[in-house]
């Protein structure tokens, strides 16, 4: 078994116009910035893909990563709780002038909602934003005389993360907090494929220490040093 | 001149359908054997539902880590490339579609594809395990079986009898004398043991066979 | 913060008659024995605790551990996927005499509903055991076509839980497949107490390596050379 | 002579309540200065929703790893005893009621303990975060405020007139004149500034402050 892919064009090559994509990541951390960007020089040459449904905890920052797929109009709807950042001007724009859908949901739900779809459940019930706006239109029940509220699963064509290291069966560690969403991610899309600092051999990553077994993964590509937003932005970078 | 297959012959057979790379659950007791079978060159995953995925061999008598075990509770040793899950995490695998194959033993498969394997009726202490998850989510669930119970009753019929274990699940069976796919909710043949005539397997199913393409012959080495 | 607990009676001091009791393990592997069996002794000093609700796997094998809790009169209730053993009989015939009361539930929506009670997820929707006796009476809704059986959480008043190595925290690492069911029961119950081979200090587990962070234990009692269930039982222990 | 306590007095007030052990989630912004004011010999342990526990002080600017920030996305430290974890998990304590307290910033407090600190209405670009997840499950949820707005109105209300985060979640406000518990559906007075009539006090705050009990001064050190 090799899941191993030696480009990030090639990596990114499948996933077609109108495609669910969940990206992961918390801000920067986590953000598979070289996967993004592999995206968008598919955009540029092709013109494809376009119209993406996009899954994330936020909606970019600056103009490089997430920000800068948004910038090249390639999204079409964004899934996010918080679509605020330091520089939101891409996002922000583009919402305000009508050219970009936001479904809003609540950190927690989020994650459960995309773990809920790896994990085969169809919905759940949450007490998280009973009463709110974010229920308006929710199915509401009542359990052991507390109001929740009903919320679906969320799954994607694919999944583009980033990992520390990874072996050619797909099993991955994180880097601190950059674990965040991307082992859920990595269970919920039909395609997922992660980019790691390090590929090891089979054995390397200890079995007690996997955090994401490989049957959750379908692709690994080797990005040895790769780029933080957070850097990048402070440097004033736009991609391409 | 075999007129059923062991076995031994029935787990090689559904070994022969599994491919390089397969995500693979292995039911507990027989459905264990098809581990054994895989072709040379080609090597499945296991996925095994207390939470490990690429578990190998049993360990040599006295050599047991007694928490290194599969679902059935025998200990097993790890491939290269192994991880270790909580069962959460695991019954994700499981429920969430990540599984490319369980294979499953029955006490009866119904022409709808319902399964009945976990309970034989009211009596005794009822224990249903990971069979009622097992049978949602992997991509393909296939049974393998005897083709009659152990007094010559069938166990591929017109609809269960017995408690199911799940609905409309099973998409092959590999039995003793056959391997019947089920398609539209309908038994369609697709190998019988060459010896056997159409009439005599017929006889000894509980529904009707389809013919839908060609029948091949069900042929298995010696084990 | 120190959670360290010096004797296994202390550790299960508080468990009081009637109380809903997770029990870690999956057949022997990551089964607290040394904890069950200070449970056994408080019982034979002092008549309590009895009338326990367990959550458990299974249903105990030969005579140790869940099994010689059963044996000794103290559970009124299991809630358990496969109580069958290579040695139920403990169980088997308790409960065919109708002197206890058991709650058979699918492995995975056993594990599942554990996970709900430690998550803040009163109810879920399942495919499992749709169309079974085991969805009998409860509800059914239809989700993209498709029927699921909607299930409870799963909470308790404590769990008793076998770790590898915990520091005074009480964040904690399993050893190999006795992990389980024991990071989640964790989770689900008000109180966890921990049996662990090592108690080591705050930081010597790397922080990547956590699989029970600290906040979901409550005591941590080291049990240096822990018992095996299936060791104890070829050689035909009977506790006490 | 103190008219209004301080942000970081009014954090520091907070900082008070906590116990030695207690697992503690800060909200984004202000509530994040109550970490620097934990009396001496207490040590809480600081849970960020974007999946770490015990995470410590910032680190020296340029020394920053931004593999390692949280929710705010600030670089943060680790502590001896802390743990990863991702958002799943994070917000299986979050929801699950295994923090002990959250503290929260305000737009608007009602006496009925609903709380509104999302969003001031349906302009510009909505984002909710973790705020409505932080609101349900931890034991205790309190809130640090300003008592009235920049435009002198009062925070503490009848009712949310602004976009509800949470309905009844909130059990005690520490605002810039006074600490007031949530009790029963209603505002019931503990401390306020010394210097503050009870009359002026009420004047500022949009829903009747109950008595019920004794009301302490409200001392809090020039920091």
């Amino acid at each position: 078994m090799d899941k191993t892919i030696g480009h990030l064009a090639e990596a990114v090559a499948k996933i077609g116009d109108s495609a669910t994509v969940m990206i992961g990541g918390f801000g920067g951390a986590g953000s598979p910035i070289e996967l993004i960007h592999a995206l968008i020089d598919r955009f540029h040459a092709t013109g494809s893909p376009k119209n993406l449904t996009v899954v994330n905890n936020n909606a970019g920052n600056g103009h490089v990563g997430l920000a800068a797929l948004i910038e090249h109009g390639m999204v079409r709807k964004l899934i996010c709780s918080f679509p605020r950042s330091s520089d939101p001007r891409v996002f922000t724009e583009k919402y305000l002038a009508g050219e970009i859908e936001l479904e809003l949901v609540p950190q927690g739900t989020l994650a459960e909602r995309i773990r809920a779809g790896g994990a085969g459940i169809p919905a759940f019930y949450t007490p998280t934003a009973y009463g709110t706006h974010l229920a308006d239109g929710k199915v509401i029940a009542e359990f052991d005389g507390q109001p929740y509220v009903r919320e679906r699963w969320l799954k994607a064509d694919f999944a583009l993360i980033k990992a520390h290291a990874g072996d050619r069966h797909g099993n991955l560690t994180y880097s601190k907090a950059a674990r965040n969403f991307n082992p859920l991610m990595c269970m919920a899309a039909a395609t997922t494929i992660v980019q790691v600092s390090r590929i090891v051999e089979p054995g390397e990553i200890d079995p007690e220490h996997v955090v994401t077994p490989g049957i959750f993964v379908q692709g690994v590509v080797e990005v040895p040093d790769p780029q933080q937003e957070e850097v990048l932005n402070r440097a004033g970078a736009h991609y391409p | 001149m075999t007129t059923k297959l062991s076995n031994a012959q029935i787990a090689w057979r559904a070994a022969q359908d599994i491919a390089d790379g397969t995500y693979v659950n292995l039911g507990i007791g027989f459905p264990e054997m098809v581990a054994q079978y895989q072709p040379p060159g080609r090597q499945a995953v296991f996925h095994t539902e207390n939470g490990i995925l690429n578990f190998g061999e049993s360990p040599a008598e006295g050599h047991e880590d007694w928490d290194l075990i599969n679902a059935g509770k025998k200990a097993v040793t790890l491939n290269a490339g192994a991880a270790f899950f909580h069962h959460a995490d695991s019954f994700a695998m499981v429920r969430g579609g990540h599984l490319d194959v369980a294979i499953l033993g029955a006490y009866q498969v119904a022409e709808n594809g319902d399964l009945a394997n976990w309970s034989t009726g009211p009596k005794g202490v009822p224990a249903v395990g990971g069979a009622m998850d097992l049978v949602h989510g992997a991509k393909r669930v296939a049974v393998i079986t005897d083709h009659v119970t152990k007094d010559g009753k069938p166990k591929l019929v017109k609809c269960c009898t017995l408690p199911l274990t799940g609905v409309g699940c099973v998409t092959r069976v590999y039995t003793s004398l056959a391997v019947v796919d089920i398609k539209g909710r309908r038994f369609v043949l697709r190998e019988k043991l060459p010896t056997l005539s159409l009439e005599a397997l017929q006889a000894q199913t509980g529904a009707e066979l389809l013919i839908d393409g060609p029948v091949a012959d069900l042929i298995v080495p010696e084990l």
